[in-house]
């Protein structure tokens, strides 16, 4: 997938840290005001944020586009604290200002005749669709969410996203809350009941999810596209750092595409995913 | 006025803030992010006869204040390089430096002949640090007769200057910069990576594919000093630093030691705009103090 | 029991945390902020023939992730050090390893047969990286034949446990590290600092009053992971990993490349209950794996 | 001079911060609560605080003890913010903790028979002097504090310092506040006024006040002690870092003594004072 040319450019902003709010165990939603950055995002495309005052911490952090609110000129990233860089950014206070780089990389893309979008996510994998739902609001299609998490506290947001879809089936590896199980058992059980629906698949979550979601999108003939993280050093295609093994190159010395420029969606069929 | 303009060789750059090979594309990717016109030279990603995929992933991992990378080389080669880069990177006022390396000495001469009539190119950079050593290719960065043999074969294909660019990874970087400038380049610019590595404790793998990877950024910057100072005590062309340089008092530092340009790397990744800031930065600065670039080139005051 | 205990030559070691040398003092100055039972070993200060003053100052600057350094080996020299360091190191309960330097290679020499016979000495630790080689003595640290030459006249004064300390600011720390395990040596120490430069863009003067002095700390890590991996695969002895050692998981990657040991530097000067802190966290860890330190010595996954 | 064997040990403790209040442009007032360290600490000691937060800052940055509260067992240090390492500090919240490794160095002495005891503090140099005239509160003898700054807005707690000593002489470069002029001019004024008093000299400032200090004892023989702040990587004597030139070294190999553990006070005559 080649970049949009209708996509503004990719810019520096400072943006205004205008609420951060714990939506899930250690999992936080991260609204800045930035409407050079909101005026350009589609669903799909994410932000490379500097990390506030650490020197040690050389690369922004990329996170994708998870909200836009067009009035207020705001967005919001949802983000899980992991390591060092999402540790910092925990910190960040009301007022504060933080360097963006974005928006970035492609977006999401839905063919013509599409009547069943299905989305699986596995945990913060779930964060670009709110935007996507946001966006496509209008679209008349069935949406269906598979989202699976380790255990019910770590779902996020599940009434902003229950409105935003037709069915929200949810998994967690404890039974804790919805299915005991993975989103794939879940998933299939769905895919196995026959439908005369355009059936669409799109994904973001851990590799092996990733992994078991192009399975069953092989196994069932049915397209889709998934979101990829990759580690990043710039996010723009400046380092080479983040290549993702294509399935059938277009020329022997083109193997890979790059995550944040080519990507992060790619199609399901198009990509190796591999740890 | 204050006088920030530098030459190598028989061209002039505008200023001498350059940005790196392999950290800034072909300059396409920072088209809005940064103004072109404040980059005293783009050093373009290095090219190579044949085109090439580089390495597999993982390619890069953030260690402190730096990062390793393995990228691999990975570009379209000459010719499509040609067809396809030379038109976007003709459209800038900066200069443009082709950065080139090979497999073997042959490698290096074809590229450059390729290249020498092209219409908007201004120098070449030729990278001495062969990722090819593993495989039979010869290590023209930490052997001096090689390095010598290897730039005086460039330099009977072009008239356009030559920079060698050095690796930090020898026992004396001064014996291969002598030997260079024996060999005829106009000038030296150091240092490349240094070899470095990290573990994934809990899968006990490397963090590279290729175990090993070149380290970059803020965390190398002493090291860059010492050999560039080594280098400029060492040879009478000039020598452009690279290595940890992230704003003007960075640049300074290696001003002071006696570089007469310097290259951005890493830091584009983090601050895309960087080497224009830092353009801007040095002009004021020389403005303020009343003084041209060659009067803090060199000027390190060392006792005794 | 999960065993942590390591040999080197003939002398157990309880665990495989060290201190390493010039970063410890003579041990002295940590009484009271560390639990000594729980270092492996304490490598003293390096100790040299005739007593040192010492660098003047500034002796040390802080950069990025790391320090540089520029000591000058100040110590009392060999004489003293028996007299009025010894007695206090006698009474811990870790290994002691004598950190011994020179100017010539009878210096090395004359400096261990002193203290061959002295009580509550375990093994020697040799430093290469010879702080005078400007003032006219060799290169100890970048010459395989000399590293050779040396350790084998060190060899004949002493049954214990020598380990040589190697520089990695040469081409090929291997080819050292061959030369000195043919001299005789029982391990390898890796890596001693690299050497950096910062300069003080104010007063346009560098930041140590020798100009460039030695990096150390976390920044180094990387170079320092890619020394010990490359020795590891090279010599058949035991290889101690220094560098950027901060706490237990930077113990581990050192551990999975191939090193027997490690020791903690830089480090215990920011917390100098660091080296009692990783062995503890050491034995949790093998505990909690169900681990012997031998199954994470050289437990790196390589594809292909 | 030696250290004290009386002084109990140096050790690392983490502290609760439980104030911090702006004093005076860029110079904050960081109070912590840490007991062990107020019972061992003697004036003219030091203590060597993390930089909380921020990885790339590798070194704990070296204060003086301004002050110490015995009933609440807190301890504070006064600082400038003047790079990385005061940045960091001045953003702890209430609450946090910062380890601390101290108290280290070595004490300010008065020999017996002082009668008047003259302070010469440039700029944050007045730090430690608060503790030691809060501890030497009940002694009879004259207190006079030479106390200068670059401007007006640059003076801590001048009420406090005033009450606890017999006179202070205020200077400002700009003339902004008491005598425009360094507080050497002043100082050397009073020298000037022969007395009876057995004279004892405290400095600790800039660099070039302390020579100029050190020539103005030597000029009228007076004997005094100065407290130097050299650059430290450990601040406890184990990496060599911080040497101080000695005038008359005991030893042709041991012309230095090391300022944080054989200082930071030393014998005005005992020292080579430069750049
Ligand atoms: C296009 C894209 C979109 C993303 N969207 C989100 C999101 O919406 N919410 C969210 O919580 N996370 C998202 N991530 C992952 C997020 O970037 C990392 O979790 C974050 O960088 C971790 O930083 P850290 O310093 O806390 O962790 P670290 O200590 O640096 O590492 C912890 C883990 O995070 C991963 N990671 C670290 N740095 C990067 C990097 N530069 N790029 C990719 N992965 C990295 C590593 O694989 C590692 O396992 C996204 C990543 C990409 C590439
Ligand atoms: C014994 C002693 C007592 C001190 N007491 C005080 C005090 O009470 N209040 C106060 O504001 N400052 C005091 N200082 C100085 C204080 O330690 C430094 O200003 C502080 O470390 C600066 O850190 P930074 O990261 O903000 O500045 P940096 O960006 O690191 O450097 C700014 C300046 O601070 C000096 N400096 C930096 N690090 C050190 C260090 N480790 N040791 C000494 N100087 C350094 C440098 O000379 C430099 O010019 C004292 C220093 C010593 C040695
Ligand atoms: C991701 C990456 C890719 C690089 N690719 C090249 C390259 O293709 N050719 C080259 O000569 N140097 C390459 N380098 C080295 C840089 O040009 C530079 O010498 C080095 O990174 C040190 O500078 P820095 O610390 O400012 O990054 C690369 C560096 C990085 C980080
Ligand atoms: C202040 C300082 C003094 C040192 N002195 C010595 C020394 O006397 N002898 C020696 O062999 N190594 C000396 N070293 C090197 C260390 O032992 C170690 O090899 C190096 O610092 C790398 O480890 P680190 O990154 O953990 O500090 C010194 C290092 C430092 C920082
Ligand atoms: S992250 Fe740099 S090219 Fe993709
Ligand atoms: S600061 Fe380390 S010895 Fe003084």
């Amino acid at each position: 997938m080649s970049p949009d040319p209708s996509i503004p450019c990719k810019h520096t902003v400072d943006c205004r840290v205008e609420s951060i709010a714990c939506v899930a165990v250690e999992t936080f939603l991260l609204t800045l005001r930035a409407p050079s950055i909101v005026k350009a995002a589609r669903p799909g495309q994410f932000v490379n944020l500097s990390v506030p005052r650490c020197g040690e911490i050389l690369w922004r952090r990329p996170f994708s586009i998870h909200q836009v609110d067009n009035e207020s000129g705001t967005f919001s990233v949802l983000f899980n604290v992991v390591g060092r860089g999402s540790q910092a950014l925990n910190r960040v206070q009301l007022g504060d200002s933080l360097n963006c780089l974005g928006p970035l990389g492609n977006r999401f893309q839905i063919p013509p005749g599409t009547d069943e979008l299905i989305i699986v996510a596995g945990g913060l994998g779930i964060a670009p669709f709110y935007f996507l739902l946001q966006d496509w609001a209008q679209e008349p299609f069935q949406k269906i969410i598979f989202y699976g998490v380790a255990s019910n506290d770590r779902f996020c947001r599940l009434d902003d996203f229950s409105r935003l879809c037709s069915s929200l089936h949810l998994t967690t590896d404890d039974g804790s809350q919805g299915e005991k199980g993975t989103v794939i058992d879940s998933l299939r059980r769905h895919l196995c009941i026959k439908s005369e629906r355009n059936r669409f698949l799109l994904t973001c979550g851990p590799t092996s999810m990733l992994r078991a979601v192009q399975r069953l999108g092989a196994e069932f003939q049915l397209s889709g596209a998934v979101s990829v993280e990759n580690r990043m050093a710039c996010g723009f295609g400046a380092c080479m750092g983040c290549p993702v093994k294509l399935k059938n190159p277009g020329a022997p010395h083109k193997p890979y595409a790059l995550a944040c420029k080519d990507g992060p969606v790619f199609s399901l069929t198009e990509i190796v995913i591999d740890e | 006025m204050n006088e920030i303009a530098i030459r190598i060789g028989s061209v002039e750059f505008a200023n001498p803030i350059m940005v790196a090979s392999g950290t800034f594309g072909y300059a396409e990717e920072f088209d809005g992010l940064v103004d072109f016109r404040e980059i005293g030279a783009v050093v373009t990603k290095t090219v190579t006869l044949e085109p090439r995929p580089g390495n597999a992933p993982p390619r890069i991992y953030e260690t402190a204040a730096g990062m390793l990378n393995s990228i691999g080389l990975p570009n379209v080669g000459v010719k499509d390089f040609i067809d396809q880069k030379m038109p976007f990177l003709r459209t800038l006022q900066s200069r443009i430096v082709v950065n080139v390396a090979g497999v073997t000495a042959k490698d290096y001469v074809a590229v450059v002949a390729c290249l020498d009539s092209v219409p908007g190119i201004d120098a070449f950079e030729l990278n001495y640090s062969c990722p090819n050593v593993k495989q039979g290719g010869m290590s023209f960065s930490s052997n001096a007769q090689i390095a010598e043999a290897v730039t005086a074969s460039v330099r009977k294909e072009t008239k356009k200057p030559l920079i060698a660019k050095l690796t930090p990874n020898v026992t004396s970087i001064s014996d291969i910069g002598r030997a260079v400038e024996q060999g005829g380049a106009d000038a030296l610019s150091a240092i490349n990576t240094l070899v470095g590595m990290a573990v994934d404790v809990r899968t006990r793998k490397p963090r590279l594919s290729t175990i090993t990877g070149g380290l970059s950024g803020p965390a190398i910057k002493p090291i860059a000093l010492a050999k560039v100072y080594e280098l400029c005590k060492s040879v009478s062309i000039p020598v452009v630093a690279i290595g940890g340089i992230m704003n003007l008092h960075d640049a300074l530092e290696f001003f002071m030691v006696g570089a007469i340009a310097v290259q951005v790397g890493t830091a584009n990744f983090m601050n895309p705009g960087c080497a224009a800031e830092i353009t801007r930065d040095l002009r004021c600065y020389c403005q303020q103090q009343d003084l041209n670039l060659s009067d803090l080139i060199g000027s390190l005051e060392v006792d005794g």
